[in-house]
């Protein structure tokens, strides 16, 4: 039924992408592709973590690897962006679908994927630490901004990602001005009930 | 010295004052300072019924309003009973120290500066409650229009906004009154004492040596003041009666709410200055200054307002009855026939009733039977408001909801507490600054003349 | 809310926290763990049918009484957060009752059993492994040697004959056992028919509805398909309303919407049946053997026996036979005294001569019922003489369902070794030996065919709350583990054995793919066939055997002592579950706690007062509980409500109230008879405060719930030119130009609002409420509570007036309090009206209380500073105030995960209302964007609309002149609460609709 | 009212009288004489002084005014702007209703009018002497002081004035 289906479909979905990335994932092939300077395609290898922004997550995941460098569509893994009021965050599976064949360019890439299967043999999810994390009496339907501001819309709030290494608070969401500013430029409702309920 | 002092044309003989104005300085410079033990246990007394207060608060804090004896649709009680209560205490200071200087009436002289500071005193409790009673203590400052992230602003629409700025301008003009009509006194006394309390009254009295420039300028400047406080006054107790004549709920959206709660207001006001000074001038042996003629005028004062408030309460029942309206009829047969008859019954009988004893003289210039007046209408007073806010909402447009409210110990502890810090501030009061105002007594003391007029010898 | 401590475990966002755990359950407990750094955990393996943020939907039957409602179950991020009804379901049509929506609470009860215990040798109850108790339960069934007894409280279904083949494989016996089982209407459809089966009834065909004793809105049968039908009948739809008389000595919920009550004397309700009978069948030309078996049953003696006089007997016979077709309902609790089983036959045989059988009667139905008592009586004796070495209690509760007086706990010391699969530490439970917690409806695969035509299954929604096993797959690990006799039941599984059980139901309907038969019935949630038409019934050669005796009642107290089921907690398993307890019983609002109804006259008679406590004494015990003074009640007869005092059951139930039954005798004969005992009753002096949410049950002419007469209903009338009519309108006031000119400026007014985002055309909400349709039932209530997180505030604060319900059912009296004119009950559901004019509006300082662009009377929790003036000032007193903490103490783990992750729980200080459901505004709202379209009517509407079992609730877009609530609007029996207040209010009732009274 | 501490003090005559009338003859012969910024002192505000200094009447009441115009403006001008600068709609009345906002108008009127006026006296009362000038505490008490700023030279004169008009005490007062 649906379920087997969907998951062949996400299996050979995954499979493709990872193929491509297994290439990609190569450093020559990623020098090939890094045109100097300008385009910083290539994400910097990051010696000291410590100095990254934001909070130290279980597994370093490089946003600015995966985002950046590889160009993975945001809702490849925030599955359900476009259709939910929560963006949804990939499942172990996921994450699976492309570690099997990927494991890692340099040394700690390798680790921290390994830390990646490790988890997954373990049937043990990676307890990821929160870092957008809007007040409880606040809704934030995430379809509806994606529906009118398009799929790459994320950056306005939670900043170029795509950029980085470890994903910080690029905004202050929690501060109702920042919400209020868009709104009155792109006059939207205002109405308080339009988000606290 | 041998004093040979003669009336003055406007003024009642019970005035004569027959001190010289060194007397009167040294007098009343001689309240301050050194402390009786009673009044230590006084002090001791207010301080401990201020800390039950400031407990209660606390666990009020911590749990929610809920300990509070709120039975819904009850959601107004004993808190903002007591905050009116205290906003009206407020009205008679004013009203003796601003109204009726501009009606130059002399026998305010003596009496106004302990009633201001009860004014002040008393607002300074009012505003506590508008804190203590709301559910979310720490954000009772989105009341007040200040610039946030959040870009919004409160509703100018709402009684409680016009109750914020009426408050805290009655607060601050009221203080801003008394320490201004304080400053020749403290220099008076700072030219009397030595060493360290020279020095502090010396910065209190910023500078103040009475030159002809700084009396031209003070004295313009005292009777604005006056001709500002005196419409503050009238108005603080219309908006806090329009918190409910605004509403719909029956029996508060009456359109006499304003002046009805005024003359309330000053009533319950005259009633605690009755309370205050009666010991206070033995406490304080100014008895000499404060007499006879002083009370007789005040019980005039209360007998007036008691009457309005008479007036007005019969007024009440026969609008509601004449209006027709169902709503109205049932809340006032509730009020003294309900389940909360004793409430209204004590209101009418403490007010209406009492206060119409003074129309007897023997009686108005009798302390202890003013005394117990005034404490009765203290009570009555109290009552009122609760009558007005408890027993109407207990009864209006659903049925269903009807219920009855019985105060907790919350209630009570808040309650204490209010009248402790209140106190407390007071008796502080009373004995660091100047209680009778020395020079506008001076000012009343024939003026010594080489040629014969009056003066010694 | 900006201060729900993170600890508090019951915020949305929690919800995220526990997005993985491949299905959530299991998790979600660790979820709610008290870690400050909020944790994002990832599903392993992604169910695709789960998308967080988005609520999934299940297709169930509920489980809490033997009706067999479908239910829809939603479910977000693994987990269920609400029962609703489904609609493709024959028997409830998408609508659902308060005790069904409960189960809910059932399934995250904090009383629940978590794992299989094991008496020790200590005699406590310990937790053991599920091999363990597996083998244990193995082990004894073998060494029984057949001297096993089941008793079970299943349902019919696959289930119960897995259960049936099990035992006799074990050679032990069984015995299906549901309290109020309907015992005396099978025995008289044997009598009268010679069928023993329960039909169905037709309450939507019927023109007259005669009800003796019958609480079909309550309990009787099927009460929320009988609500629907009798709405139908009763509501005024298509001009008509049937008339309902009501015949017993108490007004239950069912009684109060009765348009005339006979309050006759308890037990003599058979007499009133016979002689309408008689008076239909002489009208009628009945067969000469009925009529001679009617004949002696004149009014007159119907009289004497009943006390209501002869010619209104006769009045209301002649209406009956003027009906057609018309119904006769007769038993349920009502009606359950010795004499029970001779009333329902009379009532029969009044259906079959006003040709109602077949009609409105219909037999092939086949509902649903358990063994009966009789065989509870039987397996008593087994265990008196030692037949029993293993008794297996499953879902049942005797122990605390029967009267101490039938002995059960004595007789259960009496079996050596006793097993208990119950979700609960129930009263009976706890005198097990073995412990064995079986999977929550929710939890698990099974189904049931609750009548014929009807077979609706469960599946499982979640991962199962705590360790807990299906009690199908108990059985059959046993099986596996004994084997011998029992190792012919191969199935791995009790999944297995149901998918097998559904592919022989393919095979016996000869449908091809029985795979693809399985999903549709998954989907659809049952196979539901047309209703079997009704079976040609004839009279028994027994039928003119019917007779009355006059009732008898044990002891020589000096009133009758009626116990009856609570319209909440029914026979008491609701009594853990928070909402059943504070949603207040609908006769008379009393929450939390027992009480004693008396009369008016026996009150005057006593000198009692409300709450003042009363000792009854019958010759098997007595108790004491506080008075209520209920106007419907028979001068003879004091009533209690069964479902308090609870011994165990958790910390919800326990030591809650008295149990009414303490004062029965053992049960004589087919059934247990509630109605059987006097009661000595007397003062204690004590006095304790009703926790009722009752205020004045008066409405002093104030037009709350409004009601016109059938005639001017049918002239089309408003209620003020009703009155005028009646002649006791109130005169205008003004002069038809000031009214005109007062119009024109409030009108002016209203339009000078519309500016800014408010002068965007958006939808406008409104509902309107027929009150014609409205039963009390409440069921509104409970959706409500359970859609928008509103907490169980307890009964210390309900005692102070401080409930939550943000929807209340207003329970009205009209008319005197004399006893020759009892009081009828007028019910209203009162919630946020949503004025346009709202005075809560302007009188907030911060705007925390304002009106949104569509039309909503908004409430921003987080804004509000908790000043209460809103609610002082709304004269609907349809505003509440979070006095405590509710936010933390009303959801006990792991109560919490039922919580709605739409909506914000309010915490500590801030005022609350009635929303009409904004969350489901917005979702709705999003969808549609995503689709590019304006929201449909009817597209989604609020929970209380949904759930009302008779459709009196209508919500929609009232700027939408095509919607429906516009056009029931447009009904001239509408009307505005306090109108006159020009508060330009959302809602429109429409005022009930009254027969004339007679006689 | 506080007034600055100058380093250098003013020279003159500082003269107290017991009797109102000494103190009145005393000031009327010194304006005769044409002395002017005569300081007074007296414990409470006296007709006759004023009269015979007879100064122009205060300017604080131009303040006042001034205060009170800006506090009613402040009012409604706050209140007004505020409610359409985040317009929401309440017990459906219009988004400013006017009315309301008389109270907060009219408490800011009262509010700045007085605050400004006591400004206005310190202000007033600041300017003046820019020099010490002696002081007595009994001035305070029950005498009248009157300072003569003079300079050395005619301190005799000046002094013999006050003592015929009857000061009952005279002091000099060097620079």
């Amino acid at each position: 039924m649906m379920r087997t289906l969907a998951f062949v479909l996400g299996g050979a979905g995954a499979a493709g992408l990872a193929a491509v990335l297994a290439f990609g994932g190569s450093p020559s092939a990623a020098q090939q592709q890094a045109t100097p300077a300008a385009d910083s395609a290539t994400a910097p290898a990051i010696i000291d973590t410590g100095s990254l922004k934001g909070p130290r997550q279980p597994i370093f995941f490089r946003h600015d690897i995966h985002a950046g460098q590889f160009k993975i569509q945001c809702q490849y893994c925030h599955y359900s962006v476009a259709v939910s009021t929560e963006p949804g965050i990939p499942s172990m599976q996921t994450c699976m679908g492309c570690h099997l064949v990927v494991s890692g360019s340099d040394s700690s890439a390798k680790t921290e994927i390994k830390k990646v299967r490790d988890a997954w043999n373990a049937k043990q999810p990676v307890e990821w630490v929160r870092v957008h994390f809007l007040a409880r009496h606040a809704h934030f339907p995430h379809q509806r901004h994606i529906k009118a501001l398009g799929p790459s819309a994320c950056t306005t709030c939670h900043g170029e990602v795509a950029r980085m290494p470890q994903v910080f608070k690029a905004n202050n969401i929690n501060n109702m001005g920042f919400c209020i500013t868009c709104h009155l430029e792109r006059k939207v409702s205002r109405d308080c009930s339009v988000c606290h309920y | 010295m041998a004093v040979v002092a003669r009336p003055l044309p406007d003024r009642a003989p019970e005035l004569e004052i027959t001190q010289t104005q060194a007397d009167v300085t040294r007098d009343v410079v001689g309240t301050l300072g050194r402390a009786s033990t009673g009044y230590l246990l006084l002090l001791g007394g207010a301080v401990g019924l201020f800390l039950v207060g400031l407990l209660t608060f606390l666990i009020l804090v911590k749990d929610g309003l809920g300990h509070a004896g709120y039975n819904p649709p009850i959601f107004w009680a004993v808190f903002i009973t007591t905050f009116v209560f205290w906003i009206g205490i407020g009205h008679a200071g004013t009203l003796i120290s601003a109204i009726l200087f501009l009606f130059r009436s002399p026998w305010r002289t003596a009496v106004y500066r302990s009633t201001e500071a009860m004014t002040v005193f008393a607002v300074m409790t009012a505003a506590l409650f508008p804190i203590i009673h709301i559910g979310r203590q720490w954000v009772f400052y989105w009341l007040l229009p200040y610039p946030n992230q959040r870009w919004l602003w409160p509703n100018f629409k709402s009684p409680l906004l016009w109750d914020v700025f009426a408050i805290s301008t009655y607060f601050t003009v009221s203080s801003v009154f008394l320490v201004f009509g304080l400053i020749p006194d403290v220099a008076a006394v700072r030219d009397k004492v030595t060493g360290w309390r020279r020095t502090v009254y010396t910065l209190a009295s910023v500078g103040w040596q009475g030159t002809d420039n700084q009396w031209r300028h003070y004295t313009r400047a005292y009777l604005y003041l006056a001709a500002l406080a005196t419409p503050l006054v009238l108005s603080v107790h219309s908006v806090v009666s329009w918190d409910f004549a605004v509403s719909i709920v029956p029996a508060w959206h009456g359109t006499i709410f304003a002046p009805y709660f005024v003359a309330g207001a000053i009533y319950s006001g005259l009633g605690m200055v009755l309370t205050l000074i009666i010991p206070l001038r033995r406490a304080l042996g100014i008895e000499q200054m404060i007499t006879k003629y002083h009370f007789d005028n005040l019980a005039k004062l209360t007998l007036l307002t008691g009457s309005i408030l008479f007036y007005s309460y019969s007024m009440e029942y026969f609008v509601a009855w004449y209006s027709g309206n169902t709503f109205e009829q049932t809340t006032f047969f509730r009020r003294p026939f309900g389940s909360m008859w004793w409430a209204g019954w004590t209101m009418i009988i403490c007010n209406a009733f009492v206060s119409q004893l003074l129309w007897f003289r023997k009686i108005r210039t009798n302390l202890t039977a003013l005394f117990v007046i005034s404490i009765f209408i203290n009570i009555g007073m109290w009552f009122e408001r609760f009558v007005i806010i408890v027993s109407s909402l207990s009864n209006d447009y659903i049925p269903w909801a009807w219920s009855d409210m019985n105060p907790t110990w919350a209630d009570w502890g808040i309650l204490a507490g209010s009248f402790g810090w209140f106190g407390m501030w007071f008796l502080l009061f009373a004995k660091s600054f100047p209680i009778v105002a020395i020079q506008e007594i001076k000012e009343m003391i024939p003026m010594p003349r080489k040629r014969g007029g009056g003066g010694h010898h | 809310m900006s201060d729900v401590s993170p600890e508090s475990g019951m915020d949305r966002r929690k919800f995220l926290t526990v997005l993985g755990a491949s299905g959530g359950g299991a998790l979600a407990l660790s979820g709610c763990s008290t870690s400050r750094v909020e944790k994002l955990v990832p599903y392993l393996v992604q169910s695709e049918d789960q998308i967080p943020g988005v609520a999934t939907w299940y297709a169930s039957t509920c489980t809490e009484c033997a009706a067999g409602c479908g239910v829809h179950v939603r479910t977000r991020e693994g987990r269920a957060v609400k029962l609703e009804g489904n609609p493709e379901h024959p028997v409830n049509r998408g609508k659902l009752c308060s005790r069904g929506q409960a189960s809910l609470q059932g399934l995250y009860n904090p009383g629940r059993v978590k794992a299989p215990m094991a008496r020790g040798a200590d005699g406590r109850l310990a937790e053991i492994t599920w091999d363990d108790a597996i083998a244990r339960l193995a082990g004894k069934l073998t060494a029984a040697g057949g001297k096993v007894a089941v008793l079970s409280g299943a349902g019919r279904g696959t289930f119960s004959e897995l259960l049936a083949d099990w035992t006799s494989a074990l050679g032990g016996r069984l015995d299906r056992w549901e309290p109020f089982d309907h015992e005396p209407l099978r025995a008289a459809n044997r009598q009268v028919f010679g069928l023993d089966q329960l039909p169905a009834h037709d309450f939507a065909g019927a023109k007259y509805i005669l009800s003796f004793g019958a609480d079909f809105l309550e309990t009787w049968l099927s009460p929320t398909e009988n609500q629907r039908g009798f709405a139908e009948a009763h509501g005024f739809a298509g001009g008509d309303v049937a008339k309902f008389v009501h015949v017993g000595p108490r007004r239950d919920l069912t009684g109060l919407n009765a348009d005339e009550w006979m309050a006759v004397r308890p037990g003599t309700e058979a007499a009133v049946a016979l002689a309408i009978a008689n008076v239909v069948a002489a009208a009628r030309g009945a067969p000469a053997a009925l009529a001679g078996a009617l004949g002696n049953y004149t009014p007159a003696m119907a009289a004497q026996e009943t006390g209501i006089p002869a010619e209104r007997i006769e009045r209301i016979a002649r209406e009956f036979a003027a009906a057609r077709p018309s119904l006769a309902v007769a038993g349920g609790v009502g009606a359950q005294h010795a004499g029970a089983t001779e009333l329902c036959a009379a009532v029969n045989l009044l259906n079959y001569v006003a040709g109602n059988v077949g009609r409105t009667v219909r037999f092939g139905a086949d509902l649903a019922a358990g063994d009966g008592f009789r065989g509870l009586t039987q397996l008593g004796t087994a265990m008196d003489d030692g037949q029993v070495a293993v008794l297996l209690v499953h879902e049942a509760n005797p122990v605390y369902a029967l009267p101490k007086a039938a002995g059960f706990a004595a007789r259960l010391k009496k079996v050596p070794f006793k097993v208990a699969i119950s979700p609960f530490l129930d009263e009976t439970a706890a005198l097990c030996d073995l412990l064995l917690p079986p999977h929550h409806a929710l939890e698990r695969w099974d189904d049931a065919a609750p009548r014929a035509g009807v077979r609706s299954l469960m599946q499982p929604v979640m991962e199962p709350v705590f360790d807990t096993r299906a009690a199908g797959d108990i059985l059959l690990a046993t099986a596996k583990k004994a084997g011998g006799a029992l190792a012919k039941f191969s199935a791995t599984t009790w999944e297995a054995h149901l998918r097998g059980r559904w592919q022989a139901l393919a095979a016996e309907r000869k449908e091809a793919d029985a795979d693809a038969f399985w999903r549709a019935a998954l989907q659809r949630g049952g196979v539901f066939d047309e209703p079997p038409a009704p079976v040609e019934v004839s009279l028994a050669p027994t039928a003119a055997q019917v007779s009355y005796t006059r009732p008898a009642f044990e002891g020589n107290g000096a009133y009758v002592f009626a116990a009856y089921p609570h319209a909440m907690l029914h026979d008491g398993r609701g009594a853990n579950k928070p909402w059943l307890l504070e949603v207040a019983d609908p006769v008379t609002k009393i929450t939390w706690n027992s009480w004693v109804e008396v009369g008016p006259e026996a009150a005057r008679a006593l000198n009692v007062r409300n709450g003042e406590i009363l000792r009854l004494t019958s010759p098997h015990g007595s108790l004491e509980a506080p008075a209520y003074i209920h106007p419907g009640l028979h001068p003879d007869v004091v009533a209690m409500p069964l479902g308090f005092g609870h011994t165990e059951y958790g910390a919800f139930a326990q030591g809650r109230g008295v149990n009414a039954l303490d004062l029965l005798g053992a049960p004589a004969g087919e059934f247990v008879a509630y109605l059987s005992t006097r009661v000595a009753v007397e003062k204690t002096g004590g006095y304790r405060k009703l926790a009722s949410i009752e205020g004045t049950p008066r409405q002093l002419g104030r037009g709350i719930a409004e009601a016109i007469p059938l005639a001017a209903a049918r002239q089309g009338l408003t209620v003020a030119e009703a009155y005028l009519e009646e002649g006791h309108g109130e005169h205008e006031v003004n002069t038809p130009l000031e009214v005109a000119a007062l119009k024109g400026w409030s009108e002016k007014q209203f339009q000078m609002t519309r500016k800014g985002d408010y002068r965007r055309d958006l939808p406008q909400w409104g509902m309107a409420i027929d009150l014609a349709r409205c039963t009390g039932c409440q069921a509104c209530v409970t959706a409500c509570y359970a859609e928008n997180n509103i907490p169980t505030v307890g009964e210390y604060d309900i005692l102070k007036g401080r409930e939550m319900t943000w929807i209340r059912i207003e329970r009205y009296w009209e008319g005197s309090e004399a006893p020759d004119a009892p009081p009828s009950a007028r019910f209203v559901p009162m919630l946020c009206q949503h004025c346009a004019n709202a005075p809560c509006e302007p009188v907030c300082p911060v705007y925390a209380a304002y009106h949104t662009a569509d039309g909503l009377n908004g409430q921003v929790y987080n804004r509000c500073v908790g000043t209460r003036y809103c609610a002082n000032n709304c004269p609907y007193k349809v505003r509440y105030f979070n006095w405590y903490k509710y936010n933390e103490i009303a959801w006990p783990e792991p109560l919490q995960l039922q919580l709605n992750p739409d909506v914000t729980v309010r915490a500590r200080g801030v005022m609350e209302k009635c929303t009409f459901c904004i969350q489901r505004i917005r979702g709705a709202q999003n969808t549609a964007r995503l689709e590019d379209r304006p929201i449909r009517d009817g597209e989604f509407t609020t929970a209380c609309a949904q759930a009302c079992p008779s459709d009196a609730i209508v919500f929609g877009n009232i700027a939408d002149p095509d919607s429906r609530v516009v056009a029931i609007k447009q009904n001239p029996r509408g009307y505005r609460v306090l109108e006159d207040l020009n508060t330009r209010s959302a809602i429109t009732y429409l005022a009930k609709v009254l027969h004339p009274v007679e006689g | 009212m506080a007034r600055p501490k100058p380093t250098r003090r003013q020279p003159g005559v500082l003269a107290s009288f017991i009797h109102v009338d000494a103190a009145v003859d005393a000031i009327r012969a010194l304006r005769a004489r044409g002395h002017r910024n005569l300081v007074v002192y007296t414990a409470f505000p006296n007709h006759e002084i004023e009269e015979a200094l007879d100064q122009p009447v205060s300017m604080v009441r131009l303040f006042t005014l001034i205060g009170g115009l800006t506090g009613c403006a402040a009012g409604f001008g706050m209140t007004i702007w505020m409610s359409f600068d985040w317009p929401l709609l309440v017990g459906g009345k219009t988004m400013s209703s006017v009315p309301a906002y008389v109270a907060i108008a009219f408490e800011l009127t009262v509010l700045l009018g007085a605050l400004i006026t006591v400004a206005a006296v310190a202000c007033l009362t600041l300017l003046g002497q820019k020099r010490r000038v002696a002081y007595d505490p009994q001035f305070s008490d029950d005498r009248i002081g009157l300072f003569v700023p003079s300079g050395s030279d005619q301190l005799g004169p000046v002094e013999q004035l006050l003592r015929s008009a009857g000061a009952v005490e005279v002091r000099h007062e060097a620079a």
